[in-house]
């Protein structure tokens, strides 16, 4: 034993000065950089990423991603450094967390081109401020919302509940687009729905637990017929319900349909999609630095996976006319509450859900 | 004469120390042979060896001639030894029968036998006369009924060998009549019995042959008959003894301290410990509250220093009642008081020995300055008592005092004790498991502070201690007070029957 | 000749000394974590694994233009440090806090409400803020010492409950007091109330240390004091070591178990007060526990529990985590490697006691003498 | 009425379904707790478990053709074999090397999620296992016919329920009615003891550990089972919810069941709040349902912990020597 020992010791300072021995560094020409989730949060980390490798690979460019050491300004600040000093050419952030840090960035170095997913920079005054070398996108998650919404409606089901993840400003446009789709629907097609207050919530977190399996089943119990999950891992647990239960649920972000039967379509946000688009123009000296890109239903930035749907009666040919309908501006999708009640009352539907429950 | 146990040449040592240097001890069949020597002189070393307890470094052991090795006490129960250990080996929450079959449990498709068990249980107090309730708890019964478990463990177990570690130390003189005729009845029936002990005349009462051991050596073996008390002692201390203790007669004066109809109820138990106790401590005087373990001795000393709350009573102090007192504020009326159990009382043993001299009077502005510590004010503090009583450690006030043996434990906490200059000393069973010499020290110290004026009260379990060195005695069983004497008109026997319940006299 | 018996005698002095043996000890669990991650490194990916190695050992000093990354390796190590020496503090008094992640929750957030809402307070606004936090990490703290003292509940469970009422209780209090809708977090303190960064913003530069390394010091000093030095830190470890004697002695156990509560309590609410009290760095409405609490616990039991063994630990896990983060850029393991070799070099720092017997007996051989070993005390 | 019955019979499964991981881990903690040893690496283990039973799910879903119950009793199996395994390296710490045990136990708890996380991200490029299909039982055939019974116990239960309510018997006839358990109850209590009769106090130690890290890896699996479709390095503070369980019912087998089955019952109700008529009336934040059980437990325990007592010789290594 102490003779294995004193060969440990040994075998480790051989190491120690070994590993002193300089090597190559490799370089990384797209960089990202995590928010407060990982890489695998099936959210806007996820789906970012998925695009830079989609790209990437493609057309055979260096890649990685890095993980800041903390949640803060600074510590974002010091990631960027740290994947530009690793050769990072564009570097893309998801997540309006990353407003302040890229706007601090994006003039620490100017050779070097962002991509800010989900915010525009700012100084911590909200005034925004894109720089030459960053392109900021926005999705419109409400227009993803409201198709789910609508969908749902017209494909049957009448009693509907939303859980978002946490009030987060994405969360938050999912879900008023969601109701303002489903009562959209409603209207239509002449049927009496029901979402009241308390089937409206956020749950807290992202994470899969038993309480919120718990609270998901306790709304199919008294009637709920569909749950849209804008919660990331905590979709899980709301599937979990879903599948005890006999009952459906929406996935969100990416096409959730391959993890369980019970996903009826996924509201989805074209994040790969946008990234690569932006990249390949980034890689064609057409970097549209500065601007501000909206990707709604025009531009193909939202949708539902009509292929893997599982949907009883609502149609393609439904879907396109909406999606149209989004696309062209007939209607035009609210994304707070305010918009969401100036949206009803001009088709003559109310609801039940208060500014509280949806801005907390 | 066929040996049954022959332990040859045994060598066992622990860092520091070898706790056995050589020793022999053969073990003829149907004998009782004594084990003598004093506290650390190696018996209940030598003893673990046997029973598979220790591996010796050395040395071998032979069970009816043949070279055996014990590994565990598994091994030794095959060869029929068994073993009743000083400080009972008994799970407190477990029932008699529980603890009885524990280690060699009889099974039926992994399931306990327990009824079986309780039956047998039953046969072999009754063949004993060892009478204990099967289903009782531990920790709900006597003393000395555990006492009977241990042994009935043995027998249950088929045991041939018995080994009695110290078995007298917290029984009556009747008990002790009472074990000795259990002892001759094993021994009639061809048991052999191994008895550990450091008290000469159970020695000359009931064993054959003598084994002596001193500082972990080997001394001698002899017959007993044919061998003097004094001999034996010399054999054992290694010089020549004193027996008794000198002392001049007492001269009481003024009443120190008065206890006046104190009960106290057990909080867990709801079981009421002592029960309307009186009595005066005098200055000059060393009063003696005698008794077996467990008749609520421990109970009224806690309630008098205020470990442990009155349900009824006072305590009076100097004319001063001190009974709604904190522990703090009585200790610094004027009590000092050497705790019953050292290592759980009277020391923290993580702590130097400068420390553990201060605890009863950090706070005092001899050791601190608005909270700050004056370290070189400890140190010469600490310096001074271990002068004083010459307690020996490895590295004087800075050992740590789990390094230390019991004995200069012992002598730190008395010597903090009588240091304090209090007009009260209480001092609980202050030489349990010490050796002789400590053991005179500690006389000594409390004789001298009768002398110097100060009211003693001293708890003891040990008759000798007890006609020794008290002035007046009162016994206590099952929480009263029921006798008082005084040590030249009586006797260990009339002391006996009240300490067993037999007998009692007057309230007073 | 002089001179060389003197070195010797002086080498002899030093091993001779218990806390030698121990803190040696625990280089060597340090020693062993870091041969496990290489090991492991090794196994996933053997040609980057010296890149690997290098970068966590030289993690301070892998980005030193303006001493960043050494600063923010201070910086990263101060609210560790905190939450280990509030962790020590409650293991030297005999109690096992679990509940630092709770207490440091509710420092947060009193820290904040003040830091948000009190600007009058002009240049005493952030020491009022940090004060705050720790009044209010001893008021959660004594909470579990108040029910362990009189209704003799276990302070573990206690605390566990105490963790998830504090993070609902503050997630429910951002909302309604502090809370920034469009984010959906607490909103940030006023600038009166960060905590400075004073020279160090210039020793070094580009990093996000702050005053935050002198808070720590001053506190592990005072426990220190507290703990060696005072009557007040006498009856403490008296009654962490031995109940039973402190009642004879006639301390208070029940106030001792309190203040002691109290105290770990406060300094895990110094922790959180000195986490969010900077700039860019927002209390979350997620429902989370916040791990330093836990990663407290291992990095007092690192630092066996003393509080300069918590400052050195603390800097260690600093030097870690900058590791880890700057492994990033020359290697592509994943960054949970660091975490599998801080639990390693706990691990292997439980066993201690073997490793101090290993030590000893290294020593006592060179010095042919007894050399004595002490289980996890004080270091100094 | 109806509606009454109809609640009960929608939160009787959901009470049970949380009461299963909890009690069935807090039952592992006592075994090793009653031994001698404290186990606050319960949360580790149960992650730990649960990761290697749901990778050997994912493999049998992928590879062959079994019945979902079936790979689930073997994601069971599995999750406790390596737990027990996991459990060993803080037995040999804490038995064998004689360390400190709360630090052992932190190490496991920070590396299992960790070296979980890594192993997945590194195999698989994702922390997140996903895990399809649906594992409870619809209705159990003839006994799901049952009146009320039926209803409660024998439809739309998970496996693990059945297994929970075996190990629950087993655990109780194993520490009171075998050599074993007796055992494992005197190095608890008086290792010393235990020792002088010639029990192998490390043996039964070890056992103690192992079988705790068995019952907490299994607990590992039946999280994920019962709360979500798939692992990701997480079981939510389960471990620790069930060592506070295990003090809650101050190391006894029924008293266990009760307090997960009263802090089960709690934060059930906390979640489904909205289905409970009264409840469902009141307007409070999300938040105070939230820490409703938790405050109901600190209250309950700062009235029923007067008499509690862990057992006397938990968290000390043994040392023959100390007697």
């Amino acid at each position: 034993m102490k003779k294995l020992f004193v060969l440990f010791v040994a075998m480790f300072i051989v190491l120690t000065l070994a590993a002193c021995g300089g090597s190559e560094v490799e370089t990384y020409e797209i960089a990202m950089i995590t928010d407060a989730g990982d890489i695998d949060d099936e959210s806007f980390n996820q789906g970012t990423w998925e695009g830079i490798v989609a790209y990437a690979e493609e057309n055979n460019i260096s890649h990685r991603y890095y993980r800041p050491a903390a949640v803060s300004d600074a510590d974002y600040i010091a990631t960027i450094d740290l994947a530009v000093s690793a050769g990072a050419k564009v570097v893309v952030t998801p997540g309006f967390l990353f407003e302040v840090a890229i706007y601090q960035a994006q003039q620490d170095h100017p050779d070097v081109m962002f991509i800010l997913i989900d915010g525009v920079p700012h100084a911590g005054d909200w005034d925004g401020n894109i720089g030459d070398n960053t392109v900021s996108i926005l999705f419109a998650e409400h227009e993803s919302g409201f198709l789910a919404g609508y969908a749902a409606v017209h494909d049957g089901y009448t009693e509907l509940g939303y859980m978002g993840g946490m009030a987060v400003p994405a969360v938050v446009r999912f879900g008023v687009g969601f109701v303002a789709g489903a009562l959209y629907a409603a209207n239509e097609a002449g049927v009496a729905i029901s979402f009241p207050n308390d089937r409206y919530t956020y749950l807290g977190d992202f994470d899969a637990k038993d309480s919120h399996k718990n609270e998901a089943l306790a709304w199919f119990s008294l009637g709920t017929e569909i749950i849209f999950a804008a919660a990331g891992g905590a979709g899980s647990s709301v599937m979990s319900a879903a599948e005890d239960s006999g009952n459906k649920m929406i996935g969100v972000d990416v096409d959730q349909s391959s993890i369980s039967p019970t996903v009826v379509t996924s509201a989805m946000k074209g994040l790969g999609a946008a990234v690569q688009q932006v990249l390949a123009q980034f890689y064609a000296d057409n970097f549209p630095g500065g601007e501000l890109l909206i990707k709604n239903a025009s531009e193909d930035g939202v949708a539902l996976p009509m292929d893997t749907s599982r949907f009883a009666t609502f149609s393609q040919a439904q879907y396109d006319s909406i999606h149209g309908r989004i696309a062209s501006g007939a209607v035009s999708v609210p994304e707070n509450y305010t918009e969401l009640i100036a949206f009803l009352n001009a088709i003559g539907q109310t609801t039940a859900i208060v500014e509280g429950t949806i801005h907390p | 004469m066929a040996f049954v146990i022959e332990m040859l040449n045994i060598t066992k040592e622990f860092p520091g120390i070898k706790a056995n240097d050589d020793v022999t001890l053969q073990l003829k069949q149907g004998e009782i042979h004594a084990l003598l020597g004093e506290n650390g002189a190696g018996k209940s070393t030598l003893m673990s060896v046997l029973f598979g307890l220790y591996q010796p470094e050395q040395g071998i052991i032979k069970v009816r001639d043949k070279e055996v090795v014990i590994k565990n006490p598994n091994d030794a129960n095959d060869l029929g030894i068994g073993m009743v250990h000083q400080h009972f080996k008994l799970v407190h929450n477990f029932t008699v029968t529980e603890n009885i079959v524990l280690g060699y449990e009889d099974t039926k498709k992994g399931f306990l036998q327990l009824d079986n068990a309780r039956k047998r249980i039953k046969e072999l107090s009754e063949q004993y006369k060892l009478r204990v309730d099967p289903d009782a708890l531990i920790e709900n019964i006597s003393v000395g009924q555990q006492q009977r478990v241990e042994i009935l463990k043995m027998l249950y177990r088929d045991s041939e060998i018995l080994i009695f570690d110290e078995p007298t130390a917290v029984l009556t003189p009747q008990e002790i009549q009472e074990l000795m005729k259990i002892m001759k009845r094993l021994v009639s029936e061809g048991k052999s019995i191994i008895l550990i002990t450091h008290k000469l005349n159970e020695i000359k009462a009931i064993a054959d042959r003598c084994t002596i051991l001193r500082k972990g050596k080997y001394i001698d073996t002899v017959e007993v008959k044919s061998t003097s008390n004094e001999v034996l002692a010399e054999k054992m201390v290694g010089r020549k003894i004193s027996f008794g203790v000198e002392k001049t007669p007492a001269k009481p004066k003024e009443t120190i301290l008065k206890v006046e109809e104190v009960s106290i109820t057990d909080y867990i138990t709801q079981k009421i410990v002592v029960k309307n106790v009186c009595f005066e401590v005098k200055r000059g005087e060393i009063l003696t509250i005698a008794g077996i373990e467990g008749n609520g001795q421990t109970e009224l000393i806690h309630g008098i220093t205020g470990l442990k709350p009155l349900t009824k009573g006072k305590v009076i102090l100097k004319e001063q009642d001190i009974t709604a007192l904190s522990i703090r504020q009585k200790s610094l009326s004027g009590i000092s008081h050497i705790p019953e159990d050292r290592q759980k009382h009277g020391l923290v043993l993580e702590y130097s020995l400068e420390n553990n001299l201060i605890l009863q009077n950090y706070f005092t502005t001899q050791f601190q300055n608005r909270g700050f510590f004056k370290f070189d004010n400890i140190r010469d503090h600490a310096e001074k008592l271990i002068e004083r009583f010459d307690i020996r450690s490895g590295k004087g006030p800075l050992s740590q005092v789990r390094s230390m043996s019991g004995g200069n434990q012992q002598k730190a906490i008395v010597g903090r004790e009588i240091d304090r200059n209090n007009d009260l000393l209480i001092a609980v069973q202050p030489t349990r498991g010490l050796d002789v010499g400590a053991i005179e020290f500690i006389h000594k110290q409390l004789i001298q502070e009768r002398d110097q004026g100060k009211a003693v009260l001293l708890i003891s379990l040990e008759l000798d201690e007890v006609m020794n060195l008290s002035d007046r005695i009162l016994v206590m069983y099952e929480g009263e007070i029921v006798g008082e004497f005084d040590p030249q008109k009586t006797t260990e026997n009339e002391l006996g029957l009240y300490m067993s319940g037999s007998k009692r006299g007057k309230q007073q | 000749m002089k001179l060389k018996t003197l070195g010797s005698q002086i080498v002899k002095k030093v091993a001779e000394r218990p806390s030698t043996i121990s803190v040696s000890a625990s280089v060597l669990a340090i020693i062993a974590g870091l041969f496990v991650g290489f090991i492991v490194m090794l196994i996933i990916n053997p040609g980057q694994a010296f890149a690997g190695l290098r970068s966590i050992l030289f993690g301070p000093f892998s980005d030193m233009e303006g001493g960043r990354s050494l600063g923010n390796t201070i910086y990263y190590a101060v609210p560790i440090i905190l939450t280990g020496l509030s962790v020590a503090f409650a293991f030297r008094t005999g109690l096992f806090n679990i509940g630092a992640t709770g207490q440091l929750t509710i420092g947060a957030f009193v820290a904040v409400y003040i830091g948000v809402n009190w600007a009058f307070l002009g240049p005493l606004h952030w020491i009022v803020a940090v004060l705050g936090g720790m009044l209010a990490g001893a008021f959660w703290g004594s909470i579990p010492g108040i029910l362990k003292a009189y209704r003799n509940v276990h302070e573990v469970v206690s605390s566990i409950m105490l963790n998830y009422i504090a993070m609902y209780t503050v997630t429910m209090l951002i909302k309604q007091t502090i809370f920034n809708a469009t984010s959906a977090r607490a909103l940030a303190p006023e600038t009166t109330a960060r905590l400075p960064q004073w020279f160090l913003g210039d020793v070094f530069p580009r990093s996000s240390i702050n005053i935050g390394i002198f808070i720590a010091m001053i506190l592990v000093v005072i426990t220190h004091i507290i703990l060696n030095k005072t009557t007040f830190g006498y009856e403490l470890k008296s009654v962490g070591f031995n109940r039973d004697a402190s009642q004879y002695a006639g301390m208070s156990e029940k106030r001792n178990i309190i203040l002691a509560m109290a105290i770990s309590g406060g300094i895990a609410g110094v922790a959180g007060a000195v986490m969010f009290l900077v700039t860019g760095r927002f209390m979350s409405i997620e429902n989370h526990l916040m791990a330093e609490g836990f990663t407290g616990i291992a990095i007092s039991l690192l630092g066996l529990s003393s509080p300069i063994g918590v400052f050195l630990a603390g800097l260690f896990y600093g030097a870690l985590e900058i590791g880890g983060f700057y492994l990033q850029r020359t290697t592509n393991f994943v960054p949970q490697i660091i975490e599998i070799i801080i639990a390693v070099i706990i691990y292997f720092s439980a066993l201690s006691l073997f490793l101090q017997k290993f030590v000893a007996n290294f020593l006592s051989k060179r010095l042919k003498k007894e050399v004595q070993i002490s289980e996890g005390s004080d270091v100094l | 009425m109806r509606e009454l019955i109809d609640l009960i019979y929608f939160l009787f499964p959901l009470f049970i379904a949380t009461t299963v991981p909890l009690s069935i881990v807090a039952l592992g903690g006592l075994f090793s707790e009653r031994s001698g040893v404290v186990n606050i690496a319960l949360e580790g283990i149960m992650i730990m478990g649960g990761f290697i039973g749901i990778i050997a799910m994912r493999a049998l879903i992928e590879n062959t053709e079994l019945n979902l119950q079936i790979i689930a009793f073997i994601g069971l199996f599995t999750g406790a074999t390596f737990g027990m395994l996991y459990a060993l390296a803080h037995a040999f710490a804490s038995i064998t090397m004689k360390s400190n045990q709360i630090i052992s136990a932190t190490a496991l708890n920070m590396f299992a999620p960790a070296m979980s996380v890594f192993i997945a991200r590194t195999f698989w490029n994702t922390s997140n296992l996903n895990l399809m299909g649906n594992y409870t039982i619809s209705k159990v055939p003839i006994l799901g016919d049952i009146p009320i019974v039926g209803q409660l116990f024998f439809t739309n239960a998970y496996l693990s329920t059945y297994i929970g309510i075996i190990i629950f018997i087993v655990a109780t006839a194993v520490l009171y009615k075998t050599r074993l358990g007796l055992r494992i109850r005197s190095c608890g209590e008086n290792p010393h003891a235990a020792d002088s009769l010639g029990v192998n106090i490390y043996r039964v130690r070890y056992i103690g550990v192992l079988i705790s890290g068995a019952l907490a890896g299994m607990g590992g699996v039946i999280f994920v089972l019962s709360f979500a479709t798939r692992f990701s390095g997480s079981v939510a503070g389960f471990g620790f919810l069930a060592l506070a369980v295990l003090i809650f019912g101050q190391w006894h087998p029924k008293k266990i069941i009760f307090a997960a089955l009263f802090f089960a019952t709690m934060r059930v109700i906390a979640d489904t709040y909205s289905v409970i008529p009264g409840l469902n009336m009141i307007v409070m934040p999300r938040e105070i349902y939230r820490m409703l059980p938790y405050i109901a437990t600190l209250v309950v325990l700062s009235f029923a912990s007067k008499r509690s007592r862990a057992p006397r010789a938990v968290g000390e290594p043994y040392d023959p020597s100390k007697r």
